[in-house]
């Protein structure tokens, strides 16, 4: 699981800046022109939003060590909380609200996060579902959350930043896309900078850590007060953009393992491996269904289909963790280091 | 981590006669051990002094009433047989290991246990015996690491590149890239410290404690696992770190010759227990040493491959 | 008095109900002590055993054949796991086997639904569930008969690992795969071994949670109620399987009967997982598990 | 002497980890019954590959033989599992002392026997045959392996390898962090081994002076090319190898980068 | 040309049972239409299906993905059979204009068809089936007055469906002056040792049971454990189906539960199924035995319900695909009498029912059902609900979302047309 290392030398740096250019063009101006609203609405908006919530944990479980089974809580404390500043603090803007509902995320989960200061590896990852269970049964019993719908469901405030609105599916898209290129950013400094060192050197060796000084419980803490940050932004996008319209019961145990898998995937301790990931975890499976109703809808039942696609996707899974256990960006690494010519043979 | 059992009762101050043992050691001239400045005398300016420390692990004695002190730029030697409670010492020393009985003073402080957290800023920097690197970072980071402690920036400016975060970074970096130069590690600078083999490994470690430049350097068998050649070319930079930086050095190392190359005193554990303590001539001449740890004496490890050194 | 009784009688329930989580839980520890991972394909395998069971019942195949055959698959399942996702993943981190496992539990749903269909089946196990008054509190005869099983199964696995030295041999891949390799076990075998294991385990709980649920679908999410239990007693300990779930089945019926009300109801879902923290924070590794090791 | 039939054989052996960084180029040696040959070069020069390469261990580091045959006992191991090869005598310590770390130093040594079902008495035995070689580990025999000291759990991984009653030994750097005394006592042990029980002995060692001291014949290693062959003798003879292995002489390449001989 | 019927079915997944059996009667009478009728008045009837496994997301990515589909006509109307979904969509039907057919289930306020146009919880809304229930007690404790005193517990399920009738029953036990206790069940339910032992401890005269899934069969074993006579629990409308009695064995025998529509094969329509459908081998079910079950029925009910909104619009619009808005034009007149569900040879599955403009859930009448063990036998007459006391609520929902959302409700005094 290698952490992402300044890379070698000049000549690929620029390369990597000018991929991330391209790729920003083609998301922000191309995409938007030619892509259809059931693309924006269920196929980039989800991808976009499970892929900051993999970002998140990512920086936790992947970067700082510390498995987490409760992401989907976090996703779920972003949205109410945005849900409920915006709902309750008059003239507050959207934008005011999402970071707010990122910082409540934070809050819980430093409150969760304590037990790691003492728990290890699938002690720690079971103590999270505590956090699991207990957010969605909060959120589906006080019915103040949800602002007294007894069925805690809550809907999307309208999609307004600076008088322009984004409730269209392109508008939808490109104001998730904007928070979360943003995000991704400042994610990627944290992981080159001082502090992102540190979640590693936690991870690998706590007792070398501790010795060069660093603050052991604060990083943890901090860790994983950053990684719910992210994931409750991706909450509030999975709510206000997305779904628009969610229940407690949409942040079940299913969608931490998902957002799980998409790192395990993707990457463990890499940036990219969360959108890697994102695109095949969410992207795959509508693709093999679409194509399973066309080939083969007329002669089975959806339920065949379905459970056909399930077998299909958990092979797939199993055969890609024997592949590359360390999932799409070390492949892609690999690729690269194919083409490009290689600093110097180990 | 594993701390140990037992709580640190009341300090037990050195007796008189340890004291004067501490002394005779500091008598004996240690000019000899050719290309190295010579160390300090004074004992009140003593980096680290070990006071009457005991650890025990389930009634296994691991060290029985230990005195050590260290001079600054001195290089010091702990020999000993295996679980004789040589790391163990140095772990009571970094406060990993909290003892029993006795204290340790550091920078003109007593501690018992001493605080790991507080470690680096009081100067003092070490390797491990079982490697302790970072496997997920690359060379250079790891080597990075070593400065945590010279870090002031807050996480959130160090996201939006505050002047401050930026200055420590560019700080850190060269520093780093100086001691990856310093010890050839240039060639795998940017690969992940757990592929690297495991000469290198070990070289990464000493690179990464080297980088503080600490008043007091704790090296846990650095060399082993390395040609002579490379033993001779380390223990080159271990002294010249002395020299330069005037870094005191705590060694502990099963490689005689470069022990006593080396080194300017040799302190012998037995069982817990200091068994000799002097310039490297006494102890190899010393019978108890012979007896529970050298064996036969050993020609053919000439200390001159380390004399005639860098 | 009549409070007492009730105390008594919730307590009871609470135990009873615990012994089935262990059921479940039984299953896991045994991968855990072999692997070092979180089975989560537990569940689908008792999907799987339980589903297969019935089926073959109502296609009319005699009680103990399909056992007998249920057990067979089981077995062959075992094999074929260790083969084609086990052996490949050797030495790597546990998170990535744990994923795998993941990836396991839907192939194997999607092939139990696929070959049987997503009814609902009733499972009669012919043993009677009136229950009988024991000084005023009821007891279920059935839960008692789990309770048998789940007895006798830990006295057979604790015989094993203490009278056997596969118990050492276990321990020693769990601690470190790679040098299990080179002083020579065979890790195959071993792991196919405990996995056939695992998937009788699956059977039998599978057979009597499905007597009680129904076979159905929602069989495989009783796994969620066998975390607690697990962390609570310890990943690697069958002891701590049963004594983690008979704590934990007595103090989430307890919470949920005399504290639930002032939440009106439904702390269940979290209240074991809480208490089971509670318990870690004390004890990092469970009542009975295997600390780990680490020293400078 | 005449050459003894040989027991392993490697052939142009080539190495890649992760099917990308190369780290054996071309490594081929031979290894006659009852021989103790000793492997010799600098970090990164691929000693432990190769070794790892002989019991069959790179699969579990995603390693990979790419080119050449590596022969126990005239057969391709490439066609069995290490376990197979212990079963048959071919048994390795590894490099850093993998200890079960949650283990006693006791059920570490009797692991070793396990691979081939040994019967309880033979157990009792060979432990007490390995305490002797190491007096330490009988006084640790109930201490949890990961607690004990760097040079305990190095002989608790030898003397494990040794309950499996090898006839074929590959030690990867046994004297790391070894007392001079133990390093003695133990290269006598294994010689009386090889003497009395014919033990064949293949050694990746720094510690050259050592290793030739002990070795019939050693190979050197350098960026994963068997670079030199011949007898101990032969190459404590060589001013080359004087220079670099056996540092008698203050004249050497820039290390760091593997270093050049000849 | 083609009318399309967009299917957010659900085969997999914990309530696999209930979907297979429901979109199978559904997709089962559209078949028969299309091969008895070939077709609504030639226009034929096609339908794909997207699983949803009965999540909120993947219904939403369904809807997204089958709205666009068959145009320029595009889908008749939704028949998500979820609540979670019904209420994602809520907003989206606004601007989507496509009716979304809740049948037995839906939002309450989702009833006032004057807030919500394109909403249509059919046949029976929440606080209708509630009222009923206790209307039935009443009945067998001779009269309403006879409830006063008595003691009913409500077991719910732990979600928004469970939660949904909450409030009704608090205002039914004002009303009528017996004690109520609503006791919940954690998602899924397989686990009510707790529950059943407080229900032993209070000695309810009834134990409403409103559950879904597995919790039903659990909820019946458990309350032998516990010795709780079944014929004293009464099921609510989803858990009134084989799949929820079967598996609890003998512990169902005496269950009884509310229903829309009697199961059972002995309907002219569900012959017809059986004839031309299943003698086609174009039958949906995999298991033959499951036609005519409840749910299966309820399939076909719907599918009744949803062929005649179409038939409606035709006599209307012209015999031709349609859209949205104007099949939506067809359910708000539906207006179906006893004599044209003869006609449809349905007489006694379902029970003349009538939509307007302002009442988009018809007429919510019900029977109940006992389990003696193998079958289900129909215990009661058509019991109609108290709706004058029962659509203040839904008026007070559905005004509030009005007020949320600034929509001024549609005027339904005079007839749009
Ligand atoms: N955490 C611990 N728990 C139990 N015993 C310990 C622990 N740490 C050290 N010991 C024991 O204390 C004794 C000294 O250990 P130590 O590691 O200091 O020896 P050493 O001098 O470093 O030996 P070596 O040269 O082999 O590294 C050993 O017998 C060891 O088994
Ligand atoms: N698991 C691994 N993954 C990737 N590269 C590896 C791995 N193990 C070794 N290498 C690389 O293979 C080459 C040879 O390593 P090897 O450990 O065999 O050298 P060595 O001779 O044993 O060195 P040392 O004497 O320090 O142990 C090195 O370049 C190393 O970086
Ligand atoms: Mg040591
Ligand atoms: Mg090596």
């Amino acid at each position: 699981m290698s952490a992402v290392a300044a890379p070698a030398n000049p000549s690929r740096n620029l390369l990597n800046l000018a991929g991330i250019a391209i790729l920003l063009l083609g998301a922000f101006v191309v995409l938007p022109l030619v892509g259809s609203g059931y693309l924006f609405d269920a196929i980039l908006t989800p991808f976009l939003a499970l892929s900051l919530a993999a970002l998140g944990l990512n920086l936790l479980t992947g970067y700082a060590g510390q498995v987490s089974l409760g992401s989907a809580a976090f996703l779920a404390v972003g949205a109410y909380a945005a849900y409920n500043f915006n709902l309750r603090v008059p003239g507050l803007p959207l934008l005011g609200s999402l970071v707010l509902g990122g910082l409540t995320s934070a809050a819980v989960g430093i409150l969760f996060g304590l037990p790691s200061l003492r728990l290890r590896g699938f002690y720690l990852a079971v103590s999270t579902l505590a956090a699991q269970f207990f957010v969605q049964w909060a959120l589906n019993k006080f019915g103040w959350f949800s602002n007294g719908n007894s069925s805690g469901v809550i809907g999307a405030p309208p999609l307004t930043v600076a008088g322009l609105s984004f409730d269209s599916p392109v508008g939808r898209y490109l104001f998730s896309l904007a928070i979360v290129t943003l995000t991704t950013f400042a994610a990627w400094r944290l992981v080159n900078s001082q502090t992102g060192r540190n979640f590693v050197a936690i991870r690998d060796q706590e007792t070398a850590a501790k010795v060069l000084g660093v603050p052991v419980l604060g990083t943890k803490l901090l860790a994983f007060a950053a990684s719910s940050f992210i994931i409750g932004v991706a909450g509030v996008l999975w709510a206000f953009a997305y779904v628009r319209t969610v229940e407690p019961d949409g942040f079940d145990l299913d969608r931490s393992f998902q957002i799980l898998f998409i790192i395990i995937i993707g990457g463990l301790g890499s940036i990219r491996g969360a959108f890697l990931g994102a695109a095949f975890m969410v992207v795959f499976p509508l693709l093999l269904s679409r194509v399973g109703q066309t080939l083969l809808g007329g002669l089975f039942d959806s339920g065949v289909l379905e459970n056909s696609q399930k077998i299909v996707i958990g092979s797939l899974i199993i055969l890609f963790l024997i592949a590359e256990p360390l999932g799409f960006s070390a492949l892609l690494d690999r690729l690269k280091s194919r083409v490009l010519p290689r600093t110097r043979p180990a | 981590m594993n701390a140990a059992p037992g709580t640190a009762s009341a300090l037990s101050s050195a007796s008189p006669f340890e004291a004067g043992l501490a002394l005779d050691g500091f008598d004996a001239p240690v000019s000899e051990t050719a290309g190295s400045v010579p160390a300090a005398r004074d004992t009140a300016g003593a980096v680290l002094r070990i006071e009457g420390v005991s650890l025990a692990f389930g009634g296994v004695a691991a060290l029985v009433d230990v005195d050590l002190e260290v001079a600054p730029r001195e290089i010091r030697a702990v020999i000993g047989p295996n679980g004789a409670g040589k790391s163990s010492l140095i772990n009571v020393v970094s406060g990993l290991y909290r003892p029993d009985r006795g204290r340790v003073l550091l920078a003109g402080e007593s501690f018992a246990p001493v605080p790991t957290a507080r470690l680096a800023r009081l100067g003092v920097a070490r390797t491990f015996q079982n490697l302790a690197l970072f496997k997920g970072l690359s060379v250079i980071d790891n080597v990075v690491m070593g400065l945590t402690q010279t870090v002031r920036s807050s996480f959130l400016g160090q996201i939006f590149g505050s002047p401050r975060a930026r200055r420590d970074e560019a700080e850190t970096r060269a520093r780093a890239e100086a001691i990856v130069e310093f010890l050839h590690l240039t060639a795998v600078r940017d690969k992940p410290a757990g592929t690297l083999p495991y000469g290198l490994q070990k070289r990464v470690e000493l690179a990464r404690a080297l980088v503080a430049r600490p008043k007091l350097l704790l090296l846990d068998e650095p060399l082993a696992g390395m040609t002579v050649t490379e033993k001779r070319e380390l223990s080159g930079y271990i002294r010249n770190a002395r020299d330069t930086y005037g870094t005191s050095i705590v060694l502990i190392e099963h490689d005689i010759g470069v022990v006593m190359g080396l080194s300017d005193r040799v302190a012998v554990l037995d069982y817990g227990r200091k068994i000799a303590d002097g310039t490297p001539d006494e102890v190899r001449r010393d019978q108890a040493v012979i007896d529970a740890y050298l064996g036969v004496a050993h020609d053919d490890e000439a200390p001159g491959n380390v004399r005639g050194g860098v | 008095m009549e409070d007492f009784q009730f105390f008594i009688e919730v307590l009871v329930g609470g135990l009873l109900s615990g012994v089935m989580y262990s059921l479940v839980a039984i299953g896991f520890v045994l991968i855990y002590k072999t692997s070092g991972v979180l089975n989560f394909a537990q569940g689908s395998l008792l999907l799987f055993a339980a589903l297969t069971f019935v089926s073959l019942l109502e296609r009319g195949v005699p009680f103990v054949a399909a056992l007998a055959i249920v057990f067979a698959l089981m077995a062959l399942l075992g094999t074929i796991i260790e083969r084609a996702v086990l052996r490949p993943l050797v030495n790597q981190p546990p998170i990535t086997l744990f994923m795998a496992t993941l990836g396991l539990s839907f192939v194997i749903e999607g092939v139990a639904q696929l070959l049987w269909g997503a009814q609902v089946h009733g499972l009669d196990l012919g043993i009677e569930d009136t229950p009988f008054e024991v000084a005023g509190v009821l007891i279920s005869q059935f839960d008692l008969f789990a309770a048998g099983v789940a007895g006798a199964m830990v006295a057979l696995f604790t015989v094993f690992f203490r009278y056997t030295r596969v118990g050492l041999a276990f321990r020693a891949v769990a601690d470190d795969q790679f040098a299990a390799l080179s002083v020579g076990l065979r890790l195959p075998r071993i792991w196919a071994i405990v996995w056939t294991a695992s998937g009788v385990v699956a059977l039998v709980a599978g057979l009597l949670w499905g007597a009680r649920l129904g076979v159905q679908f929602s069989l495989s999410l009783i796994v969620l109620k066998a975390l607690p239990v697990l962390v609570l007693g310890g990943f690697d300990s069958i002891a701590g399987a049963i004594v983690g779930g008979l704590l934990i089945g007595a103090i989430e019926k307890l919470s949920e009967v005399y504290i639930g009300p002032y939440f009106n109801g439904g702390i269940e879902s979290w209240a074991a997982y809480v208490v089971a923290l509670g318990f870690l924070l004390i004890r990092p590794a469970g009542l009975f598990g295997q600390k780990l090791v680490e020293r400078a | 002497m005449s050459p003894p039939e040989t027991q392993l054989s490697l052939e142009g052996i080539a190495v890649v980890y992760n099917r990308a960084i190369h780290a054996l180029h071309d490594v081929g040696f031979s290894v006659g019954a009852g021989e103790i040959v000793a492997l010799l070069g600098a970090n990164g020069a691929g000693k432990s590959t190769t070794l790892k390469a002989v019991s069959n261990l790179l699969p579990a580091e995603r390693g990979q033989i790419t080119r050449g045959s590596i022969l126990f006992e005239g057969e391709d191991i490439a066609r069995q599992r290490t376990s197979g090869l212990v079963r048959r005598g071919l048994v390795q310590v590894l490099e850093g002392r993998h200890c079960f770390r949650a283990l006693t130093v006791e059920e570490n040594l009797v692991t070793g026997a396990l691979g081939r079902d040994a019967s309880h008495r033979e157990i009792r035995d060979d432990l007490e045959r390995v305490y002797a070689h190491f007096p330490r580990l009988k006084e640790k025999r109930r201490t949890t392996a990961g607690l004990t000291s760097g040079g305990e759990q190095q002989m608790t991984a030898i003397g494990r390898a040794l309950m499996s009653r090898p006839r074929l030994l590959v030690l990867d750097e046994p004297s790391m962090g070894l007392a001079p005394l133990v390093v003695q006592d133990i290269f006598t042990a294994l010689k009386t081994l090889n003497a009395e029980a014919g033990l064949t002995i293949l050694v990746a060692e720094q510690n050259s002076t050592v290793a030739l001291r002990h070795a019939d014949r050693a190979i050197v290693l350098e960026n994963g090319h068997s670079v030199l062959e011949g007898t101990a003798a032969e190459l404590r003879a060589r001013e080359d190898i004087k220079a670099f292995y056996l540092g008698e002489s203050a004249s050497l390449a820039g290390a760091g980068e593997p270093a050049r001989t000849a | 040309d083609e009318q399309y019927f967009p299917l957010q079915s659900y085969r997999v997944g914990p309530y696999a049972a209930g979907g297979t059996g429901f979109f199978g009667g559904f997709i089962d009478y559209m078949n028969l239409i299309n091969i008895r009728d070939g077709g609504v008045n030639g226009v034929k009837l096609v339908w794909d299906e997207c699983e949803t496994q009965y999540e909120v997301e993947r219904g939403i990515e369904c809807y997204e993905r089958e709205k666009n589909e068959h145009a320029p006509a595009g889908p008749a109307a939704f028949n998500p059979l979820s609540l979670g979904i019904q209420i994602a969509l809520i907003d989206r039907s606004f601007t989507d204009k496509v009716p979304i057919i809740t049948i037995n289930h839906g939002q309450t306020a989702t009833s006032d068809g004057r807030v919500y146009p394109y909403l249509f919880p059919l046949l029976l809304n929440p606080p209708s089936e509630t009222s009923a229930i206790i209307t039935y007690i009443a009945q067998r404790e001779g009269g309403f007055e006879g409830l006063k005193g008595k003691k009913i517990i409500v077991l719910y399920h732990g979600s928004p469906y469970g939660k949904e009738t909450i409030p009704v029953y608090e205002l039914l036990a004002q009303k009528y002056g017996f004690n109520l206790q609503q006791i919940e069940v954690p998602h899924p339910g397989n686990e009510q040792q707790a529950q059943w032992l407080t229900i032993r401890r209070e000695k309810p005269d009834y134990v409403v049971l409103r559950g879904w899934g597995v919790m039903n069969p659990v909820a019946l074993k458990t309350a032998q454990k516990v010795g709780y006579p079944a014929d004293h629990i009464i099921g609510n409308i989803w858990s009134n189906s084989e799949e929820d009695v079967i598996p609890a064995g003998g512990a169902a025998k005496g269950y009884i539960a509310i229903i829309t529509q009697p199961s059972g094969t002995d309907f002219p329509v569900l012959q017809d199924i059986i004839k031309t459908v299943y003698g086609a081998g174009k039958g949906n079910l995999e298991d033959k035995n499951r036609i005519g079950s409840v749910l299966h029925n309820l399939g076909v009910v719907n599918g009744i319900l949803n062929v005649e909104a179409i038939r409606i619009a035709q006599a209307h619009f012209g015999n031709r695909a349609l859209n949205g808005q104007e099949v939506q034009w067809g359910f708000e007149h539906l207006d179906i009498d006893e004599k044209r569900i003869a006609e449809l040879g349905a007489a006694g599955l379902l029970q003349s029912i009538h939509v307007t403009c302002a009442d988009h859930e018809g007429k919510g009448a019900v029977k109940f059902e006992q389990w003696d063990g193998k079958k289900w036998t129909v215990v009661s007459d058509w019991i109609n609900p108290d709706r004058e006391l029962l659509w203040p609520i839904i008026r007070q929902g559905s005004e509030q979302y009005a007020k949320e959302h600034n929509i001024t409700p549609r005027d339904c005094s005079e007839n749009p047309s």
